[in-house]
């Protein structure tokens, strides 16, 4: 789950790191004790929202509020601002980048640097970044010295620079985050270090260990946020085909498998392994709240026995009502089973992919 | 032959007292896999359907003789078992559990690695080789003896599309799911240098996704090391970036992993990639 | 270094495993405050001190202070005893062994435990050992379950097992042990699990992360501390040739030579490699005082020049006064002008390391 | 031809601006290693006898291609040395230095062995191959090309031996002085494998002595693998056990690690061994 700024700059701080002094505000009301000239930073997940207008600089309190206002009332890409960030603007000398990121090449750590600062990292000539993986024992003090020399640095900000990284290792580690970002990490004009912008992703695999963060929204839509909290995987997309499927795998090809008859999916629902049809009914429960135009239903039975699916499917027609058409290509262990049970509620099934998806694409322009 | 799994596999299931432990144990044995024991800490002395459970892998490993374990113990303990089965010796280690922090498995994949077992997955669904046995929960009845070497990222597809090779007449010698996780044990290039080695295995299909560079780095891997012919699928050409589809390493994230990317590289070193996943009996036959 | 058995309980004890109440007394006065029943226990560092009477039982505290009187006035195996730890006498129900320590085969840390304790390890068959290699992430769980099935405990005793050797492990890695070993590990009959005996032996290499234990004594002599202190290994043995040679596996080569040619040597001292003409001045004065008949000096000259060593010689024997006969053997870099140099100072060499080393036999019996 | 040292070895030397590092990176330069660079943190950019000096070791493996380092840097810096060598990439870490806590040195090999680099210490001579270059210090004028690979946990006892084969006509193909602690990269048994695999190597020498069971594994690897003839010194029979005699790792504990021992079980395994380090010369040329 990706954090806030200010939540990923609030952890940073747990684990020593310099940022700057900053306020949280929800409503133009809120903005004192913040420090003059300050940025207003809108707080969303979403990237680009300097470009989209969502950091403004204000020199005194009415200046703030008012664009304070400004931003709490935007809209970016898609995202409405709930909270700003009034912090003290920092007197810019240099603008490096630093970043810890699980790697998934060398299955370890990546520690990222870069002289290159405040543009995104994938804009960065690749030979003007040092990639260093952290050894399996944690960070250790030669880190530090390919720090100084990437970021050109004497003495002092070196060690600033090594103890900083050193904390925000520890913070990667503890946190269980997926990638931890300081971009741009600013040299002020009187030496200091400091994390300019925070970025933090943790892992959501760890959240059992981080039952802290279960008040922390991610950038899921209301009905992903109520999917992911039945555990099922569901992911909004642009177009107006419901696919249901079983395995990850087998749901992104019949994703493709309509785009390339025609059709565009617009929910991608993940049934995962399971044996219970309640779960299936919890699915279309949820895939009837999308409003797709039509549900696409795909299962190659195994762990998942195609008559458990059926059974689910006709619990949700009779119980929750789904008055979306379902297409369905059904195979696999008891295949025939299933295909009777559907057919009980009027839903016929296929046993042939692409003809089922077509049919399913025929159904979505109707 | 086959890789991984074959006449010599004696494997444990730990988690075996569990529900899903329990199934797949009689399932493997079923298959005809030598399935000589099972360990559920606090349950040991007692037995699951006829195999021994012991408290620990060291007791099971001693006593069976086992070098293979299968483990479905829960995400939060996962690290600790595959930990105490490389810790016995066992070298090879099948982790079907999903959803484990990644810092986790980076840490037993290391273990692993330093040891000499070899990790599959985790959140996969295991080895089967059809001549010997299957360790995982792989649907039996899908398989059929041959030469064809499978390996993917993905469950359900990849009995799709072995369903639809062993309904063509195309048996195997080994399918590996190596999982869906960002971090895995066995990737593709590891999975492949051990099909390119094996002398039963003439020909190599494998799944991919969309996410990360591991399919680049097997094209790579494939133009310089390996002489069979490769067919390939890659799922999610149609998904949008910054999502993850399901499988936690199923995202394109920072403009990386995507299905065009791989599909390109693995083209580029000669492998025949297929448009939909039921094109893949077609092309292995066309050869 | 060894630690003494009151040393190395202080130190568990700060990782929270438990140990017997008692008190520490370097004289019968200072008994005051032990526990009755009590065990008066010997503080010395070489082993086998129970079936030397170094461990008595009492039950008064008149009883308490004549055990301790007996047992200070004890030389146990060449070491005086200095100190009595006075310790409750535990409710023994089982007594255990467990212990980690440096493995040299598998590069790693190997836990060993076995529900044979109070006696020497090396006297329990090696099938009733459990022996774990502790993965280089550290102790985990898993280990903790193999204790409970090699001991045969239950589960609240299995519990208590667990945290005892997690903490152990602990304890071994913060400070830099070679030998952490707690036999016996009693069970009492009130079930409480306790390290009634302990033996810690630090990594000598790491001392200078642990700075706290620079007032221990470790069981050397006077003069093999002074060594130490002087970095020169040096080491006392039975016989009465003096050698001194450079490099470990020379030295220890040429107190072979000796044995094989009817001698013994009575001072182990490596000069190691070195370029500083003082340190074999230094050296000389060591081996003067240890008081050898006569002194073997075997230089192969290569990191350690030839003329250094007869150099730092030719000091000794004009400033210290060396008292003793030397004979040495000269070969390698320098050879030559090395040979000059103690001709003037009285001192024939030979080249040929056999006739040399029978040359110094003859001397030492004459 | 040579192990571990060959023509294409290009070294950097870390801590090449102390006393001990600018002395041993001329002199092997001097014996016709490429010396390429030195690593000295803060003083990257100026050079030491014309080697050019870098502030880290990814620096300098970029810039001189460089694929061994000689670690010459204080104990309390030497964990982090070797991580920063092995991190790098560098494939062959020679570790001088002396006095490293065994737990650093315990974290260092399993990073190495993790990422395929190969340590040789610490607390060690090096690795000279007469024919190309030395890695290490040990004196130059000592050697000759030959047939013969030594392998020892000694320094200046292997001169000797050394000095005493060259000056009987027999040379060397590469001589190891794997160190003198407990804790080591590469043990006898590792560098029996590469000699027994070097065609260059005909017969082999090991200079073993008292503490540990290297040399008893190393008999047991003999008697399994090695098919050269191999002839053994053994320092330490009149060592008394509980004392460190001068090598952190020369001592007899527990009443394991005895001269005899080791003696026994190499000569069980076919191995020539000399009751003194000279009679090393005429075992070799009886063959």
């Amino acid at each position: 789950m990706k954090l806030f700024e200010y939540r990923a700059k609030q952890l940073m701080e747990k684990y020593g790191i310099p940022i700057p002094r900053g306020v949280l505000a929800k409503s133009p009301a809120d903005i004192s004790g913040a420090e003059y000239p300050v940025a207003v930073k809108a707080q969303v997940l979403v990237g680009g929202r300097g470009k989209a207008g969502g950091i403004k600089f204000a020199s005194t309190t009415d200046e703030a509020r008012a664009r304070s206002k400004e931003i709490l009332s935007m809209t970016i890409k898609g995202e409405k601002v709930k909270s700003v960030l009034l912090e003290e603007r920092l007197d810019v000398k240099r603008e490096l980048y630093l970043s810890f990121v699980m790697d998934r090449s060398s299955r370890s750590i990546l520690m990222m640097a870069s002289a290159d600062g405040g543009v995104e990292i994938e804009n960065v000539p690749h030979e003007r970044i040092s990639m260093v993986q952290v050894p399996p024992f944690g960070y250790s003090q030669f880190m530090g010295r390919i720090l100084k020399s990437t970021f050109g640095l004497g003495d002092d900000q070196g060690k600033q620079a090594d103890a900083l990284a050193r904390s925000l290792y520890s913070m990667f580690v503890a946190e269980d985050c997926e990638l931890a970002e300081i971009n741009p990490l600013v040299v002020t004009s009187s030496g200091k270090v400091i994390a300019a912008d925070s970025k933090i992703t943790i892992n959501d695999d760890s959240l059992f260990r981080h039952p802290e963060f279960s008040e922390d929204i991610d950038d899921l839509t209301p009905l992903e946020q109520r999917a992911k909290e039945e555990d099922i995987a569901f992911v909004q997309l642009d177009g107006n085909i419901g696919v249901i499927a079983n395995g990850a795998g087998l749901t992104m090809a019949t994703l493709d498998i309509l785009t390339l008859n025609g059709g565009k999916a617009g929910v991608f629902l993940d049934l995962g392994g399971t044996d219970d049809p309640r779960k299936v009914t919890k699915a279309l429960a949820l895939m009837k709240d999308a409003r797709p135009a039509v549900i696409f239903l795909n299962i190659f039975g195994g762990i998942t026995k195609c008559d458990t699916v059926a059974s689910g499917v006709k619990d949700a027609v009779e119980t929750v009502g789904i008055d979306i058409p379902i297409v369905a290509r059904i195979r696999g262990v008891n295949d025939d089973i299933a295909r009777e049970i559907l057919k009980g509620i009027g839903i016929e099934s296929s046993t042939d992919l692409i003809e089922a998806a077509r049919k399913a694409v025929r159904a979505a322009v109707s | 032959m086959a890789i991984m799994v074959d006449g010599s596999t004696k494997v444990i299931v730990q988690g075996i007292t569990g529900h899903q432990g329990q199934f797949h144990a009689k399932s493997m044995r079923e298959f005809g896999t030598k399935v000589v024991g099972g360990v559920t800490p606090g349950k040991g002395g007692g037995d699951v359907d006829g195999i021994p459970v012991f408290d620990t892998v060291k007791e099971a490993a001693e006593q069976t003789g086992a070098n293979t374990t299968c483990i479905f113990v829960p995400a939060r303990f996962a690290r600790d078992a595959v930990f105490e089965a490389v810790n016995a010796g066992l070298g090879l280690v099948v982790v079907i559990t999903e959803h484990i922090p990644f810092l986790d498995a980076m840490q037993f994949v290391s273990y692993a690695k330093l040891k000499g077992s070899t990790v599959i997955g985790p959140n996969c669904p295991g080895v089967t080789s059809p001549s010997f046995g299957k360790v995982g929960i792989m649907p039996s009845k899908m398989f059929a003896k041959g030469d064809v070497g499978v390996i993917s990222r993905s469950g359900t597809l990849t009995y799709e599309i072995v369903n639809a090779l062993s309904e063509n007449g195309i048996g195997q010698t080994t399918c590996v799911g190596i999982g869906g996780d960002p971090i895995i044990g066995t990737n593709f290039v590891e999975a492949l240098a051990r099909f390119e080695e094996d002398s039963g295995t003439k020909r190599i299909v494998m799944v991919g996704e969309i996410g990360g560079t591991a399919e680049e780095e097997a094209a790579d891997f494939i133009r310089e090391h390996v002489t069979k012919p490769v067919y390939a699928y890659i799922a999610g050409r149609s998904a949008p970036p910054g999502k993850r589809m399901g499988h936690a390493g199923a995202i394109i994230s920072r403009g990386r992993g995507t299905a065009e990317s791989k599909i390109k590289a693995l083209e580029g070193a000669g492998v025949s990639v297929a448009a939909l996943p039921t094109d893949i009996p077609a092309l292995v036959k066309k050869g």
